[in-house]
């Protein structure tokens, strides 16, 4: 077992919302990523980068339940994952923004909250003016523009009662605005005590916070040395896991360049 | 119906479909111009003998509604596959046999029952013997069913593949050879003065033994074919 | 001999039989030999790329 | 562990199979060649003619052999199948996808012969009957899952859905089988029965019997040299993959 995680203080009480144990996945026996050892505890944010290639997407899908793992376990609230019963837990936000183009922004959110069910507090309606997009009710999704289409899907994230999000590359095909409402909702989202883990590939956005990151090298143990002092790699070359604190934060003005597709 | 409920998410999910059939319901009528279509190559091809066209009129039907149906199935995940609300479906938390046993169900009703209803009328064009006009959509009624569940799973096995078409038909054909025999079996033993409720009961079984089984069979398939 | 070959009339049907039973039977046994051809020559391609890509790092 | 579940878990590593199949394969291939020439010496030679059929019922030395082993195929294959989609093993499900082109071949021959067999007999290529029809359908259902396997780019996850395809094909094939006698019934005009009751004699049955062991060791030749370059695949970035693909270049150069 590898070392322990290393937390801030105010999360060690509660139990992680994600953990992921030896996690790899190889296709054709080619590595795609892994194995990675972390976890996700309520209030956090963690930042997966990595360059195009990398199993960004693959390792949510791996994650949210969709893809088995070639080797090591995820657990979801200390409970294991298994393919036979997904959990009920996760949000998932993929490229593929599961909006259907015929329907309307609202009878989109009205079936994704009959699918997984509604977040106390919050209506279709409210949801999608949460998002920016008031007076949009019943603008057939089609006809919404790419970041449009972005913010309906995150709506959507945002109504579902779960804890934990996982969105691939949520800025991008965003605008400035767009890029402050993601980091403004993964803020509430983290206050709230959920947990959330994104992918960006380089042109990261989240700027409040102390967001973790993960760095995905790919199947290729070649690059990259051992990072000084990371807790959470099992194997010190693939991958490399740094803390984001202070000195690792985005600056402020990388947000207005970042987001780009 | 409580939200977050399996019955909620069951009657969302149909009222959905329901409402992108209807969006969408200039391609309804696809399947019926095909079936269409295709009985009426029959007297091209063969001649407009009435009484040669009567011996093969209930096989004929079947046919084409059975290749109309197969021409249908591509649309069942096609599109949600491509739009990822197929993703959606399988991370919720509900059965996904039931999720899809919803969706086949909506599928049917837009796809198969139509062409059921149509049934009688491209029998008339073949001049279908006259006992055999409640017969046939009766037995209809018992075999589409069948072809859409059974259909259904080897969709879910090609789902995400570009040009499935070929390959589909290759997986579900066979699988049709024991319901066209029942089917159109229990026609021809009618019109030969056969007993014919025989093959109509064994349809019936296996109706009731495959729609428990297909939707299980289905949201395996669909999650070997999405991993 | 000819008689055997004849096969009292139904020579054509039986040798035709045989034959294709050997031939089916030869292709299908050569058939991994080419596949297995096809497949070495992918993965030292996949070997001399993966060197390739490690190379400048190391 | 015990005992038992150790070996399999040895024998189970794909280089170890890798190994093993590479020995055993040789002498299945041998068996099958030579067992297969005295039988067909004892079929074509010493059998002697039918009093019925003249000599044209020797087919049946290949044919029904052949016919015996596209089912056995596919029952070895969908039971792989089923132990590789439940235990997730991956030899099985190499195996399983292995024995569905021999399988194919022996039910495309066992088509072939059958209406060879026919011409004479029934004085037609090919009639629509019960056995010939389920045989064609049971080669549809090979070509399916070969087709399935050969259309998904990811070799562990086609082989899942192929062997799933055959799970489903298994349940199918007594059904076809069932459907297809009731509806030959229904058609008794052009039914004609192969085999009849007819009393085989000894000298008659035992080239069949050498036949089909001959053809069933053939077969697991064939599957183990098809598991071997599975198995290649599968662990295609493994070391003793590597050294296998890099010996092979300093053997040919």
């Amino acid at each position: 077992m590898p070392p322990a995680p290393r937390q801030p203080e105010d999360h060690r009480d509660r139990p992680a919302l994600l953990e992921a144990r030896g996690l790899a996945l190889s296709r054709n026996d080619e590595p795609i990523f892994g194995p990675l050892d972390f976890a996700l505890h309520p209030g956090e944010v963690v930042l997966v980068e990595g360059d195009n290639g990398a199993g960004k997407t693959t390792l949510l899908r791996v994650l949210s339940g969709l893809l088995a793992p070639t080797s090591g376990e995820i657990r979801l609230a200390g409970e294991p994952l298994t393919l036979a019963r997904l959990s009920p837990q996760v949000a998932l936000l993929s490229h593929a923004n599961g909006l259907k183009p015929e329907l309307t922004a609202i009878e989109n959110l009205r079936f994704a909250a009959g699918l997984l069910g509604l977040r106390s507090g919050l209506s279709p309606t409210t949801a999608l003016a949460g998002v920016g997009l008031a007076g949009y009710d019943d603008v057939p999704t089609r006809t919404l523009s790419a970041g449009q289409k972005k913010r309906v899907a995150l709506a959507r994230v945002l109504l579902a009662p779960v804890g934990l999000w996982l969105l691939d590359e949520p800025y991008a095909n965003l605008d400035r605005d767009g890029i402050q409402l993601v980091n403004r909702l993964l803020e509430n989202h983290a206050n709230r005590g959920g947990a959330a883990l994104i992918t960006s590939h380089g042109a990261y956005a989240y700027t409040s916070g102390t967001p973790r990151r993960i760095a995905l090298r790919g199947g290729n143990p070649g690059g990259g040395g051992p990072a000084g002092g990371s807790g959470f790699s099992r194997d010190a070359a693939v991958p490399e896991i740094r803390d984001g604190f202070a000195a690792e934060a985005a600056p402020a003005d990388r947000s207005n360049s970042g987001g780009e597709a | 119906m409580k939200p977050g409920s399996t019955l909620a998410a069951c009657a969302a999910l149909v009222r959905r479909d329901l409402t992108l059939v209807w969006r969408r319901r200039g391609d309804a009528a696809n399947p019926i111009l095909f079936a269409l279509i295709v009985v009426a190559l029959f007297p091209l091809a063969l001649g407009p003998e009435p009484e040669q066209l009567r011996r093969i009129a209930a096989g004929v039907v079947f046919v084409a509604i059975l290749l109309a149906g197969l021409l249908a199935l591509d649309t069942l995940f096609r599109s949600d596959y491509e739009d990822g609300s197929l993703e959606q479906l399988v991370l919720s938390p509900h059965p996904l046999s039931l999720l899809l046993a919803c969706k086949i169900a909506v599928h049917w009703l837009t796809t198969a029952l139509p062409l059921i209803v149509v049934s009688p009328l491209l029998g008339e064009l073949l001049h279908l013997a006259a006992p055999l006009r409640g017969l046939l959509p009766l037995a209809l009624l018992l075999a589409t069913p069948l072809l859409s569940l059974l259909g259904a799973v080897c969709v879910a096995l090609t789902v995400g593949m570009h040009r499935s078409g070929m390959l589909l038909a290759l997986l579900v054909l066979p699988l049709y050879v024991p319901v066209l025999i029942f089917g159109a079996g229990a026609c021809n033993a009618a019109q030969a003065g056969l007993p014919f409720a025989a093959p109509l009961l064994w349809l019936g079984a296996a109706l009731v033994l495959v729609l428990v089984l297909a939707p299980l069979a289905c949201a395996a398939a669909l999650r070997i074919s999405l991993s | 001999m000819n008689d055997f070959l004849a096969m009292g009339g139904y020579g054509a049907y039986v040798w035709g039989s045989y034959a294709v039973f050997f031939v089916v039977l030869a292709i299908e046994a050569l058939a991994p030999r080419a596949t297995r051809r096809r497949v070495l020559t992918e993965l030292r391609g996949r070997l001399r790329r993966r060197e390739q890509r490690n190379e400048p790092s190391a | 562990m015990n005992a038992l579940t150790l070996w399999f878990h040895k024998t189970g590593s794909p280089p170890t199979a890798y190994r093993l199949a590479g020995r055993i394969m040789p002498w299945c291939y041998g068996l099958g060649l030579v067992l297969g020439l005295v039988a067909l010496y004892g079929g074509l030679v010493l059998a002697p003619r039918d009093y019925q059929q003249g000599d044209a019922y020797r087919i049946i030395f290949i044919h029904v052999p052949c016919a015996w082993m596209g089912l056995f195929a596919y029952f070895f294959m969908a039971a792989n199948a089923f132990i590789a989609l439940v235990w997730r093993i991956k030899l099985s499900e190499v195996l399983a996808m292995a024995a569905a082109p021999v399988g194919a071949a022996f039910t495309f021959i066992t088509l072939v012969t059958g209406s060879l067999w026919g011409k004479p007999m029934w004085g037609t290529w090919w009639t629509w009957d019960a056995r010939l029809t389920s045989e064609l359908v049971l080669l549809f259902l090979y070509l399916g899952v070969i087709g399935l396997h050969a259309a998904i780019e990811d070799r562990r996850q086609a082989a899942r859905a192929a062997g799933f395809l055959a799970l489903i094909g298994v349940v199918n094939i007594p059904i076809v089988h069932f459907s297809v006698n009731w509806w030959n019934t229904l058609h008794q005009g052009s039914t004609v029965r192969l085999m009849g009751p007819s009393k085989i004699d000894g000298s008659m049955i035992w080239p069949l019997l050498l036949m089909a062991l001959a053809t069933h060791v053939w077969f697991f030749g064939s599957v183990l040299a098809r598991t071997r370059i599975g198995l290649l695949e599968l662990d295609g970035g493994k070391d003793w993959v590597r050294a296998i693909a890099l010996g092979e270049t300093e053997a040919r150069a």
